[in-house]
């Protein structure tokens, strides 16, 4: 059965989310992912969005965070204060899915600006939005990202949110009590920080992908995990249970 | 006590040029119908507050109304850009845009603070990105009893709180369940504050997941009905999400733009 | 997920001696049934925490459970004094009774710290009285925008924080309706935590005025049926107010306290 | 139509709540009180209880601010959290009903210890409970107590909460937003602060009460307003207004 890398990203990220886990997730990606998942192999999984929601159940991929069908099949809607003062800050949350404009080599995301300097900018993303705090605090964060040379710089032109920051200690020193992103998944293959540098290495390539590809879309010399392995490419039932989530959309 | 008055009236109030101003609808509830009033009446010069610029900042921010924009997301949920915003911060069109930039948790304890009396509040947030140095807003604060070193952002007080709700009683007792958000902050954050309803009733019987505003903490209510479309009022009206995706090809162009403001802002309900 | 299990196993898995225990309940849900057990438990040296003891502090204070308690209003609501509590303080019977003294705003921000997982709180409040010279836990603390000097209150973090709720469902999740108090908080704050609810039920239908704490961030959820008495649970039990009338006499004299605590909570269901 | 002199005392605090005001009560004196003047004059008025109930309207005297009535009859119920700090703590609250086991000349209010030293006092009171940041944010308070030589102190042996703490610009030296008491009443008469020197001192009589039995009851020289009044007698509605609602609880 034939798959696009879009598919393959989104199903190696819903693979990483197990039942009973607290999952913090944003619209796109990692929306998609994060339902896959619990329509597949982790029904348990629990679901929170900024607007509030806790343990919201749509049948179908929420057009926003205030699609009106996460607080109708949530267990909890509660305000925006208390969703990031007593949910995410006290570190209840296990994962946090993040998507960025700019990842560096340390895992520190750009969702602000690129190019030019911060009052004149080149282009002007988004901004912070919930992700610094997410970065901060969820126990662990999963990136989900599309790999290109424009994505995956050296060093970010602003950095929104903390991967590792400069390195080693660096979160410890600032006080971010999550450990970081543990996994950064792309169309191309997973990244995971050497745990001794810090540094994003690749730990599996995608079925198919050759390796010189990779290093081609990473704006750093990659390095690759000593047992960097292949995805196993999705499953028939993977793949329908995503495209029916899709075309209930 | 609120006064229940007309959109119109209510705007021509509270909204004056150089005003701060905070519509707040976190994603639901948004108050399009009170900011299409404020381009109609023409403000200026108004320091506009949100946590998620939606389309209706895009429009304000077209059109002009905007010297400087207090926000953590400003963004197209689920589309893309708000390219009018990009545009006043890229190229100064139709005016410069100061920006002072936010995440959501300092935005949201920032109004707690204001809504609570204190001048700021305390979070973890912010440590280690380049946002505070773009800012005098976000400062370091060290726990008296610990010694551990936070982040503290000023309260938020703006002039004119508005946001849009499910209903209110004639006594102007305001009632919105669903995602409530910051509705409740920000109107007990501002000076003077307006609620637009989608109905007023003779009585709010209660709702599960619905919250009260009581009417002497208002300034002024006002039935809008449909009054956050495109967004949307649970139990009421849906998203138009098509608009949602129609409007980055609208606010793309600075002509398209100001043609679709001239037809459904300015001359709203006026026969052409 | 919350474990669904017995009080007595609750109780017996979560609080040892020495522990700090939060037993709160703003005047309604007040966790009786879970105070009794802990006396049949014959637990010692507990620091004690609550911001209203009642009679069950009372209670457990009487027979000695406590060597300290965090309070900010020790009183028997509309009926006067708690005997035992002032025996405690005044007599050291039947021990000495360290105690920290707060406000019920401190409190309440104290637990909010706590929930939050912030060191401390911040407050407009204590200004003036006499109740900072008696704890280290209230401390000035400065705005670094303003400069105008505010107050700070610790976090509190009780080894186990216990309330009473109306219903839990099968999972665990607990819902609570009518004045919800500190109860989120106190659950959120606490390491560990027990929810005794009127009844588990198939499924928690919305109720008006009531929240959901998913089952997630709870240790353990235990059925006690009118577990509030004589406090009451709203649509199910009223407050027994004979009852905190007939409690001045009873606790006024230690032994008439003893016998009662013999017959209606040691003995409690042992057939004489 | 006899009446007694704590009849007297809780429809003289009555007569103080104009519809339209929010006040904050306690239970006992100040409920009725502010009940009464709901079920009277006032009947906009606006009643808060500290365990978070917003607009209530009970048709009898609560029992406990607990009392399920409170929470049925509201406007709306709020946390304990909220109803000290986005309501009592910003200054929306007019009028704020204190009681006291201690009242100093400047009306400072102690409601803690009494007698030895706070940590092994003569008599442990019940404490604090939200009176200190009633008295500091409410924009006025009224104190309601008997009068006697054991209340009305000199000096309180503890401070729980701020009246005009030494004198005056105390309050706004100590940045205390609210007005401090502006009234106490008693069941002899009616005090308030000198405007200049903020000490306590008698404004009016309650009808057939002696000046001399107030100064007894007084731990300080008395001074008298210059323009001393006589209390207006208890009418028969306001009576059996009170006495309607003593019988209905």
């Amino acid at each position: 059965m034939s798959y696009s890398s879009d598919e393959m990203m989104t199903i190696a990220a819903a693979r990483q989310l197990r039942a009973g886990q607290v999952c913090f997730v944003g619209i796109g990606l990692p929306s998609t992912a994060a339902n896959l998942a619990r329509n597949t192999h982790a029904p348990g999984l629990v679901l929170i969005y900024e607007s509030g929601t806790i343990g919201a159940k749509p049948d179908r991929l929420p057009l926003s965070i205030g699609d009106g069908i996460l607080a109708e099949t949530a267990d909890a809607v509660v305000s925006v204060p208390e969703i990031f003062n007593y949910w995410l800050q006290p570190g209840r949350i296990d994962v946090g899915f993040l998507g960025a404009a700019q990842l560096d080599r340390f895992g520190n995301i750009n969702t602000t600006v690129i190019g030019g300097d911060y009052t004149h900018p080149k282009v002007r993303l988004p901004g912070a939005g919930g992700a610094p705090e997410i970065a901060a605090s969820c126990r662990e964060v999963i990136v989900i990202v599309r790999q290109s040379r424009r994505t995956f710089v050296d060093s970010a032109d602003f950095i929104t949110s903390v991967g590792y920051g400069a390195g080693p200690g660096d979160r410890d020193r600032l006080g971010l009590t999550g450990a970081g992103p543990t996994m950064v998944i792309t169309d191309l293959g997973v990244l995971a920080p050497d745990p001794d540098t810090r540094e994003l290495r690749l730990t599996h390539l995608h079925p198919g992908v050759p390796l010189d590809q990779v290093r081609e879309a990473t704006g750093w010399e990659l390095a690759t995990a000593p047992d960097l392995e292949e995805s196993a490419a999705p499953t028939e039932q993977e793949l329908a249970g995503l495209r029916a989530l899709k075309s209930a959309t | 006590m609120a006064e229940v008055i007309s959109l119109e009236d209510a705007v021509a109030n509270l909204v004056h040029d150089g005003d701060s101003v905070a519509l707040e609808g976190f994603t639901h509830l948004i108050p399009f119908a009170a900011g299409h009033e404020i381009i109609r009446q023409g403000r200026r010069d108004l320091v506009l507050i949100r946590m998620t610029p939606d389309l209706i900042y895009d429009q304000l921010i077209g059109v002009g109304c905007a010297r400087k924009l207090v926000f953590s997301w400003g963004g197209n949920p689920g589309v893309g850009s708000l390219h009018r915003f990009r545009d006043a911060v890229e190229n100064g069109w139709p005016a410069p845009l100061e920006l002072e930039e936010h995440s959501h948790a300092g935005m949201a304890n920032r109004y707690v603070a204001g809504a609570s009396g204190l001048p700021f509040g305390v979070l973890r947030g912010y440590r280690g990105t380049d946002l505070p140095a773009q800012t005098p807003n976000i400062k370091p604060i060290t726990c008296p009893f610990t010694g551990e070193e936070l982040t503290a952002v000023p309260a938020l007080n703006p002039d004119v709180g508005i946001v849009h709700a499910q209903r209110a009683d004639r006594a102007g007792n305001v009632q919105l369940w669903g995602i409530t958000g910051i509705q409740k902050e920000v109107v007990l954050a501002a000076r003077n504050s307006l609620v637009t309803v989608e109905e007023i009733v003779d009585e709010l019987d209660p709702r599960p997941g619905g919250m009260v505003i009581p009417s002497w903490a208002i300034t002024y209510v006002a039935a809008a009905p449909a009054g956050s479309q495109p967004s949307y009022s649970l139990g009421y009206t849906i998203r138009d999400n098509d608009f949602y995706v129609a409007w980055d090809g609208i606010a793309r162009d600075r002509e398209t733009f100001r043609a679709w403001i001239d037809e459904h802002v300015l001359h709203d309900g006026v026969p052409a």
